[in-house]
């Protein structure tokens, strides 16, 4: 069986709002890509999935690539279409 | 600073700010004095009246605020690596903000004023663009949260 | 209007200033605010404390007030003609004035903040072209009078 | 004989602290027009003459070009270049 790491990503303003919660718990396998994070955030919360599409996430408060591998370490965020300004 | 969510680079003077109080002019303007600028350019948004059709009667706004100061420092490091410029001042308000406030400042001072233009320009355009910020429209008849265009 | 060589077009709002006194960034920003106006870009220019190599303790300016107030009313019309915008600002400061302080602010509101950067770069451009205003420098070891470049 | 007009002609920094004066009195034939003021200039007070060359004459708080034509009750200024700002 394959090691898994468990991600808390954090959700912001729209997001926190549909899901009720400022963040959520996602189980990945150990070396899961920000594109397999996507994937899974879609099976474990169904009302994110009509915002992954235009969402980006951030990995230590930084955008990250879809190929970019996770560790459990990791500040893991997903952040909805920005409005500030 | 007054403020716990501000932030000071101190070798290459830049300052960040987010901040549930008022934007104060005064401190953005004092940061940015520079006696070897010749002169400084800052941009300010308010919170508008109207957007889209609709009256608007307030804005609140929310942050991922580790990641904005984050970014805050990377547009002043991108800033600095493609104008000469003295100092550098980005500044947004959060939470509840009333119509004619003050809701995010960007300001340059450099030698030249060609460069202050420019960089204050690009500083918005990406504060805008990355800054993880969010807004929430309060209009009559409702509220909505409020994306900037791509 | 505190000062009795401002003016103020009531129809278009733009106020142009020429004071002996300081200029109060707190009164730019007030006059520049407006409900419909989503950005306001203001540059300031102030006394560097150095020029062409020499180290500058002070400045003198001389004005020929009536023609630089109506300089101040053609440059605001042309951005007026050019750019949507709400508000225009041009202060000049007059008499001696020390380093770090301010000389001159341009500043405009509009409801678009790429026209609000376009305009106030377009008006103190034209401003140290044409306004009929001029700058005696002191530094360590005399005075002169100081021209822009053309 | 042509009709004369007398024009007072306003100076500033550098010109005024030359001449000792804010301005200067110009005797100038009716209907003479802003490039006939700058000869004259030259003649009633030599002293401005090394700045002629890169001054301008505003007339009735406008820069005037050479062919404008000048009337006795025309507010006359020679504006040496500008250090605003």
């Amino acid at each position: 069986m394959t090691e898994k790491m468990s991600l808390q990503v954090r959700l912001f303003s729209l997001l926190r709002e549909q899901v009720g919660r400022d963040s959520i718990e996602v189980v990945l396998p150990l070396g899961a890509s920000v594109a397999d994070l996507t994937r899974a955030l879609r099976v474990t919360e169904p009302r994110l999935t009509p915002f992954l599409e235009v969402s980006r996430i951030a990995v230590n408060l930084v955008f990250a690539l879809r190929e970019q591998k996770l560790s459990p370490e990791d500040d893991v965020a997903l952040i909805p279409p920005v409005g500030g300004g | 600073m007054k403020n716990e969510t501000a932030k000071q680079d101190i070798e290459t003077p830049c300052w960040y700010y987010l901040s549930q109080e008022p934007i104060a002019m005064e401190t953005v303007h004092h940061h940015l004095a520079d006696p070897a600028a010749g002169g400084e350019v800052v941009f300010t948004g308010t919170v508008r009246n109207h957007h889209a059709g609709r009256h608007v009667t307030a804005l609140e706004f929310e942050a991922y605020g580790e990641m904005a100061l984050a970014e805050f420092g990377r547009i002043a490091a991108a800033i600095q690596a493609r104008w000469s410029v003295r100092k550098v001042l980005l500044w947004h308000r959060l939470g509840r903000a009333k119509i004619g406030e003050t809701c995010v400042v960007v300001g340059v001072s450099a030698a030249h004023r060609a460069e202050a233009f420019e960089a204050a320009r690009y500083g918005i355009d990406r504060l805008k663009a990355e800054a993880p910020i969010w807004k929430r429209e309060y209009f009559e008849g409702g509220d909505a949260w409020v994306t900037n265009h791509p």
